[in-house]
C-alpha cells in the first residue's frame, strides 16, 4: 500500500503543473480558444515535445509506458488548466485503440502521427438514439468487396473538427442493441461521403455531428476481430471515464480554492465574506467534497493498473458518480459564493462550472453509473 | 376549507382563455418556445407587440396597478388566475422593471407630473427602464452603494458605476438609488432618481454571462446630470422606497407556474426520447427524480395559495410567504439542471441562436433554451437578494432570532 | 378556493388544542403512559364526552358527520400533544371500515361503542412477509358452515393490546398477492384459536403479534362483500395516511419552535447559539418543511374531500413523501441542535423525533409513495 | 502508488485472523450479533473477558501505546490491518476511556506512580474509567466549565457537575477536568484530575437516552476530596492535556471498518427479505441508495488510506485528516437510518432486551440492535465536538477563514 509517486510520475507531473502555470492562464486559455480550431496548434506542438502525446503508449511502440496513474496526473492538471488541447479524444481515445488492438501497420499510420503530434483523432461512437448505452448502434458496416462500407450519423464526436481521422464504431451484424456484431473502423477524416457539422460544446471545447454516407474503407481500417469489438469500447471508454474524472477533481481543487481567496476578499456588511458561518461551512463542503473525489480518484486509477476486471470497472463507476455529485454541488456552489462575478464570462469560475457539469454527462451520467456500479454486487 | 375555484372565477378563467387564444394563438407559442430568451435585445417581435397592445387595448397590461393608471380591480383569486394562465400559455410579460418594480413606487410617491409623464408609457411598453442598483462593492449588502448625486442648482450631478444593470443596453431610461446623504445609517442619505439613459456622461459596458447571454451590463456614469424634478419623493428617503418595492409583488414570486411548464414540457421529451428500445421515461430512477420534484413544486404552489387566501381575507401575508422566493428558485433550478439530462450527450452541443437560425437545432430543438436556462438560472439564488440573505431574513423576522 | 374554517370547525380545533394544553403536558403523558395500558381510560372517556370519537361517522350512525378537513384538525392537535390514546387504530382505521361498510348489525353492535368511548379496536392487515403491500396476504378465512375459519399471522398490529375487537384482513380466494380475494372480518379480541404477543413501539404506543388458529367466525363478520375489500381497504388507509401525515406536521411544529425557543436560551462561546449563523439557517430550513408539509397537508385533505379518486389518492401519497423527508429532516436537526439534551428520554424532543421516524414507515415509507404518487401519472 | 499489501502485511493479516478465529470465534460473533450493546453494563460477559485476557497475553492489548507499557511496535499499516479485522469479526474492544483517551495522557504527562498504578490495571481492563468533561453550561464550548477545585492541604476540594458521563455508574475512576484558576482566558486555570468513584460525595444519576438506553449520567460532586498525588501533570495545564488528546487518535475516526460491516449486513438482510415474491434486495431505489453509500464509505475508507499513509511516511496528517470524523459520522447515521427501513413495519416494534430474552425476538433478531444503534447514533454528530465544532475547526484551520 504506497501512495507515493515515483520520481519519473513526479517529474511528469510538475512538468503538466508548470505548464499550466506558466503558459496556460486565463487570459492566454482565451486566446487560444479564439484560434481557428479553439485550440493551439503550437501548445500542441510543445505537449509532444514534452512527451506527454506519448504517455500511454509502450516503449515498443515509441510511447513512454505510462499506466492509470500517470494519466491521472496529466489529466488532473489538464483539469486544474482548463486545457482546450484534445488530449482526450485523440491520445486516450484513438490513441486507447491503436495501442490495444491496431495492427502494426495502423499503428505506423496512425499512431506515430499521433505521438509526435502531427495527427488529431476523434472517437465516433454515440448516436442521436443511443444515449449512453455503447451497444445502441443504428451506423451500420457492411461488407463490400475486400472492405466495408460506413453508414449512420454519429453524434456530438468531441474533437470531430480538427481530427485528421475518426475511430468510428458500427454495427457489421446484429440488431440495434446486440452486444455481438460491433466493429470500429479508421476513417480519414476526408474520406468521401463523410461530412460534419461543426459546432462549440457548452464547455468550449468543438464537436461535430459525423454523417457517413456510403463511406467506403478498406479491410485494414478494422481495429481488433470484426464484431467484437464492445468489450475493447467499454475498456478504452473506462480510460476516457478516469481521464474526465481527474480533470475534475482538477478543476475541484482550483474551484474551492479560488473560492476561499475570494470570500478572504470580498467585503459586505462591513467584514469579508469568508466571516460568515454558513458560507464558512459552505467552503468546508466543498473542501471534503474535493478530498473524497480525489480519494476514489487513487482507487480508480490503482484499480485500473491493477488490471482490467470487475473490481477496476466498478471503481471507475464509483468515481465518476462521486466526481458527477460533488463536481455538480462545487461547481454550483462556487458560482453562489462568487455572487454576480461567478456568473460572468469573464471569470473562470464559471468556466470551471461549465466544465464540471458536462463531465458528469460525458460517457453516461450520475445514474448510469450508480447502476453499472451496482452491476457489480 | 375547499379548493374549487367559484362559478364567477371560472367564467373569469374562460374569459382569460379566450383572450389568450385569440392574442396568443398556439402556433405562435409553439414557434417561440424554443428561442432563447434570456439576451435582451432592442425592440420586440411583432407578435410580442400586438400581444401587448391587445393587452392595453382590453385593460389588462398592468392588473395590479391602481384603476386610475389603468389597473384592474381584479380578486388576488383573479389576479391568481391571470398569472397562471398567462405563464402556462408562456404570455410575454411586461418588462419587470418598469411595470412591476418602478410603477408601484411612481404611483405610491411620484409627483403628478412624474405619473403622467411616465405611468402611461411604461403601461404601453414604450419606454423601457432598467434598474440601477448594485454598485461593484455592494451587491447583497445593496445599502453600501457609493455612487454620489450633488445637488448643483436644479439638477443632480451623479457619480458612480453601476453594475448587474439588466437591459441597459436596450432601457431608455433608469431608476436609480445614488448618494445624497453621507451622515447616519448608511440606509440613509439614500434618494431615488429617474436618469434619461441618453444623458451624456453614461457609458454602458456590457457584461458576458454563462452561455455568453448578454443580459446585464456594467454603467458608468461621470458628471451626468439629471434634473431635480426626476427624484422620486423626497431625498434621502430612496432607501424606504426601494425597500417597500423590494416586498411589494409577492405574487408569482415563486415562479410556480413557469415550472409546471418545465415539469410538463420535460415529462414529454423524456416520452418522446428513446432509451434501450423504452423511452427515458420508462427509467423508473428518472421517475422518480421528476415525482420527487413535482411534490415540491406542489407543495409550494400550494403555500403560494395559502398567502393569496390570507390577502384575500385582507389579512397580511403569514410568514410562509417568506419561504415562496428561496424555495421557488431552489425548485426551479433543481428542474433546469435535471432538464439537461434528458438531452444526453446533445446537452454538451451548443451552437448559438444564429448557427441555429441558420441549420438548426443540433439534437433537440429545446435544447439550446433549455441549456441557457440552466446557466442562467443559477442567478436565480444571487440576485435580487441571495437565497443566504433571505434565510437571514426569515431568521430574524420570522423566528426572531 | 378558501383555506378558513367553518366555526364548527374552529370549535373542534380549540377544543382539542385546549386539551393538548391543559390536560396533555409532558409529565403527565409520561403519567399515561406508564399505566397498565400505555394510555389512560380516562382521557378516552373524556374524547368521548368531547365528541372527538363521533367526527366522521354520520349522524344517522351517531356521529358528527366530519370529514377529511375535521380529520386534519384533530390529529395535527393530537400529534403536537403527541397523544397516546388509540385513535388511529379505533376511530380513524377500524371506525373507517364500519362507517363505510358495516351492516346496520355491525354498526350497531361494534360503532356505538366507539363512539361512545366503551369499544376499543385494531385494524390487523400487516404480515411478516407482506411489507407494505396491502394485498400480500397469507392469512387465510375457509368457508365452513355457516361461517368462516381463520388462521394466519398478523404482524405489528398497532392497537392491538387494548383491543376490544379487530378488523382483520385475509384472503378467501386467490393467491398469495391477487388483489381479488380479499375479505375483512370483525374478529373479537376474546375469540377461542387467537392469541397475541404484546410489546411497546418505538414511538411509545403499543402493538400485538397477533397469531390466528383456526379462529371460527360467523358469515355476520363478514364486512362487506365477500372477496372485495382491498379497494376499501386502500381507502382506509388513505385516511389513516392524511391521520398520521397530520399527526407528522403538529409534531414538526411543536419541534422547530421548540429548537428556535432553546436555541435563543442556550448559551455556549459567550452568547445564546441561536445567533450563529448556520444553526440559524438550519432553523428557517426547519421552518420551510414544516410549511412545506402544511401546504399538501391542506391540500390531501381538501382532495379528499372532494372525492376519493386518483387525484386524492396522488395527494395522500404526495403529502406521505413530503411528510416522510421533512419530518425526518426536522427531527433530526431538532436532536442535534438541542445538543445531548435532545438525546435523552426526559426531554420530548427525541420523542417527537421518534414519533417522526416511524410516521415515515407506517403505512408504506417515502419511497413506496413515492412510486405510487407516480403510478398516478 | 498501488493498493496492494506487502508479503510482509499479508503475513501480518494472517497472524490476526488465526488468533480472531481462536480467541473470538465464528460461534461467539455470532451469539453475540443481535444484542443491543449500547447499555454500558457492570462486568463483562465471560467470553469478553476471555478475549481481553488473550489479548494481554499476546501483548495485543494496546496495541498504540508505547512498548514499555505494553504497546506493539506495529507500523501504521499493520495497526490498519489490526483495526480492519477485529472491525470486521466484531471482537470486544478496551473501554476506550481508559485504553484510548486517558492513557496517552498518563504515558505523556503522569508521574512514574500513576503509570505504574493505573497503566497495568486499564491494559488488563481492570479498572474501568468514565470521563468528566462536559457539564450542563459546558457543552460545545468545553472551556466553559465550572466545576472548582480548591487546594486545601494535599488535597484537592472538589465541586461541581458533570454531565453526559459515559458510563459514570458502572466506572471504577473518573479522569476529569476542574477549574483550578480564575484568570486569564478561559482555558487556563483547568486542571486535570483523577478521582476515585468510590470517594464520598459522589453521585450519579442516570440519564436515559432515547430508546431507554443507561449509558451516560450525571455526576454531582459535593465537597469531594481528591489527594494532590491525582493531579496529572501541572495544575492550570490541564486543557492542554485534554484537548492534546483531542487529536491523538486519528485511526479508526471514521469507523469505517464499522460502517463496512453493517453495509454488508443491511445487504445480507435484504436480500432474505421477500417483498412482492422477490426480495428487498430486487428492489432498484434501495439498492440506489444502498450503493450510493457504498461509494461514500469507500471514498472515506481511501482518505483514512491517504492519511496512513503520510503517517507510514513519517509525515503528519494532510488536511484531509480532517474530515474522517464528520464524513464517518455523516455515514454512519445515513446507514443507520436506511438500515431500519428494511424492517419494514417490524422497524416499529421495540421489545426490550428483557422481552426478546425471555421470548425471542419479533420480527428480524437484529431488529432490536439496528433500532438502538440509530437512536444512539443521533449522538455522534453531537457528543465528542459537534459537527457544527468540527466545520468551524476545519474552515479555520485547513481553509485559513
Amino acid at each position: 500500500m504506497d501512495f507515493s509517486l515515483s520520481d519519473e510520475q513526479s517529474l511528469l507531473k510538475d512538468s503538466v503543473e508548470r505548464f499550466v502555470q506558466n503558459d496556460y492562464d486565463f487570459d492566454k486559455r482565451r486566446k487560444v480558444m479564439a484560434e481557428e480550431d479553439g485550440f493551439s496548434r503550437k501548445n500542441w506542438q510543445q505537449f509532444a515535445e514534452l512527451g506527454w502525446l506519448a504517455i500511454p503508449f509502450s516503449e515498443e511502440d515509441g510511447g513512454f509506458g505510462g499506466g492509470a496513474i500517470e494519466l491521472m496526473l496529466l489529466m488532473e492538471q489538464i483539469g486544474r488548466g482548463l486545457i482546450v488541447e484534445p488530449y482526450l479524444p485523440t491520445v486516450v481515445l484513438a490513441g486507447g485503440f491503436l495501442r490495444r488492438a491496431g495492427s502494426a501497420a495502423q499503428k505506423e499510420q496512425y499512431l506515430s502521427g499521433i505521438i509526435d503530434g502531427s495527427k488529431l483523432s476523434a472517437f465516433a461512437f454515440a448516436e442521436p438514439q443511443g444515449r449512453f448505452n455503447l451497444a445502441d448502434l443504428t451506423t451500420t458496416a457492411k461488407a463490400k468487396g475486400d472492405g466495408y462500407v460506413l453508414s449512420g450519423h454519429k453524434a456530438v464526436v468531441l474533437g470531430g473538427p480538427s481530427a485528421d481521422f475518426l475511430v468510428v464504431s458500427a454495427r457489421t451484424s446484429g440488431d440495434q442493441r446486440d452486444a455481438d456484431g460491433i466493429s470500429l473502423f479508421l476513417v480519414d477524416a476526408g474520406a468521401k461521403g463523410l461530412s460534419r457539422r461543426d459546432y462549440p460544446t457548452v464547455d468550449g471545447l468543438r464537436a461535430s455531428e459525423v454523417m457517413l454516407e456510403n463511406v467506403e474503407v478498406g479491410k485494414d481500417a478494422l481495429i481488433g476481430a470484426e464484431g467484437k469489438a464492445l468489450p475493447l469500447i467499454e475498456e478504452v471508454i473506462d480510460d476516457a471515464i478516469l481521464a474526465v474524472g481527474c480533470e475534475a477533481v482538477g478543476a475541484m481543487e482550483v474551484l474551492y480554492k479560488a473560492t476561499v481567496e475570494y470570500s478572504k476578499q470580498r467585503v459586505q456588511f462591513g467584514q469579508p465574506i469568508g466571516k460568515f458561518q454558513v458560507l464558512q461551512h459552505r467552503m468546508v463542503d466543498m473542501f471534503m467534497e474535493y478530498e473524497q473525489s480525489k480519494s476514489l480518484m487513487f482507487m480508480a486509477a490503482m484499480r485500473l493498473d491493477e488490471g482490467y476486471n470487475d473490481a477496476a470497472k466498478k471503481a471507475i463507476s464509483g468515481f465518476k458518480v462521486q466526481v458527477g455529485k460533488s463536481g455538480r454541488f462545487v461547481g454550483q456552489q462556487a458560482v453562489q459564493l462568487h455572487g454576480g462575478m461567478g456568473m460572468t464570462e469573464e471569470l473562470s469560475v464559471g468556466h470551471y462550472f461549465k466544465r464540471l457539469t458536462m463531465i458528469d454527462t460525458l460517457f453516461g451520467n450520475v445514474d448510469f453509473h450508480l447502476k453499472r456500479y451496482g452491476s457489480f454486487d | 376549507m375547499d379548493l374549487k375555484l367559484r362559478e364567477e372565477d371560472l367564467a373569469f378563467q374562460r374569459e382569460v382563455r379566450e383572450f389568450i387564444d385569440r392574442h396568443w394563438p398556439e402556433e405562435v407559442r409553439k414557434a417561440r418556445r424554443n428561442v432563447g430568451r434570456f439576451e435582451e435585445t432592442k425592440g420586440e417581435a411583432p407578435e410580442v407587440r400586438r400581444f401587448i397592445d391587445a393587452l392595453n387595448e382590453r385593460g389588462w397590461a398592468v392588473p395590479n396597478w391602481p384603476a386610475e393608471w389603468g389597473g384592474t380591480d381584479w380578486t388576488p383569486t383573479e389576479k391568481y388566475i391571470w398569472d397562471k394562465e398567462t405563464a402556462r400559455a408562456e404570455c410575454p410579460q411586461l418588462s419587470a422593471f418598469g411595470a412591476r418594480m418602478l410603477a408601484p413606487v411612481l404611483y405610491t410617491w411620484g409627483t403628478a407630473q412624474q405619473k403622467e409623464r411616465f405611468l402611461p408609457l411604461i403601461r404601453e411598453q414604450k419606454m423601457i427602464w432598467c434598474q440601477g442598483y448594485s454598485e461593484p462593492g455592494a451587491g447583497s449588502d445593496l445599502a453600501a452603494l457609493a455612487t454620489r448625486a450633488v445637488r448643483d442648482g436644479d439638477e443632480f450631478v451623479v457619480n458612480g458605476t453601476k453594475i448587474w444593470t439588466t437591459g441597459a443596453h436596450v432601457a431608455d431610461w433608469m431608476f436609480c438609488l445614488v448618494r445624497t446623504g453621507t451622515e447616519g445609517k448608511k440606509q440613509e442619505g439614500i434618494s431615488f432618481l429617474l436618469i434619461d439613459m441618453t444623458t451624456p456622461g453614461i457609458t454602458v459596458n456590457p457584461i458576458h454571462l454563462l452561455g455568453g447571454i448578454h443580459s446585464v451590463n456594467e454603467v458608468e456614469l461621470a458628471d451626468v446630470r439629471v434634473p431635480v424634478a426626476n427624484l422620486v419623493g423626497e431625498e434621502n428617503k430612496g432607501w424606504t422606497y426601494a425597500k417597500g418595492l423590494l416586498t411589494h409583488e409577492r405574487t408569482g414570486i415563486a415562479g410556480v407556474a413557469r415550472s409546471e411548464v418545465m415539469l410538463a414540457r420535460m415529462k414529454d421529451i423524456a416520452r418522446e426520447t428513446g432509451v434501450d428500445g423504452g423511452s427515458l421515461w420508462d427509467d423508473a430512477e428518472f421517475r422518480r427524480k421528476v415525482h420527487a420534484l413535482e411534490i415540491d413544486l406542489e407543495a409550494l404552489a400550494m403555500t403560494e395559495l395559502r398567502v393569496l387566501s390570507q390577502v384575500e381575507q385582507g389579512g397580511a401575508p403569514g410568514p410562509e410567504s417568506s419561504i415562496l422566493k428561496i424555495r421557488g428558485t431552489e425548485l426551479s433550478q433543481a428542474l433546469q439542471t435535471l432538464q439537461i439530462d434528458v438531452f444526453g450527450y446533445y446537452g454538451l452541443a451548443y451552437p448559438d441562436q444564429t448557427l441555429i437560425d441558420n441549420e438548426g437545432p443540433v439534437g433537440h430543438p429545446y435544447g439550446l433554451t433549455a441549456m441557457q436556462a440552466m446557466l442562467y438560472g443559477r442567478a436565480s439564488t444571487i440576485f435580487g437578494g441571495s437565497n443566504e440573505i433571505q434565510k437571514n431574513i426569515i431568521s430574524k423576522a420570522v423566528l426572531g432570532l
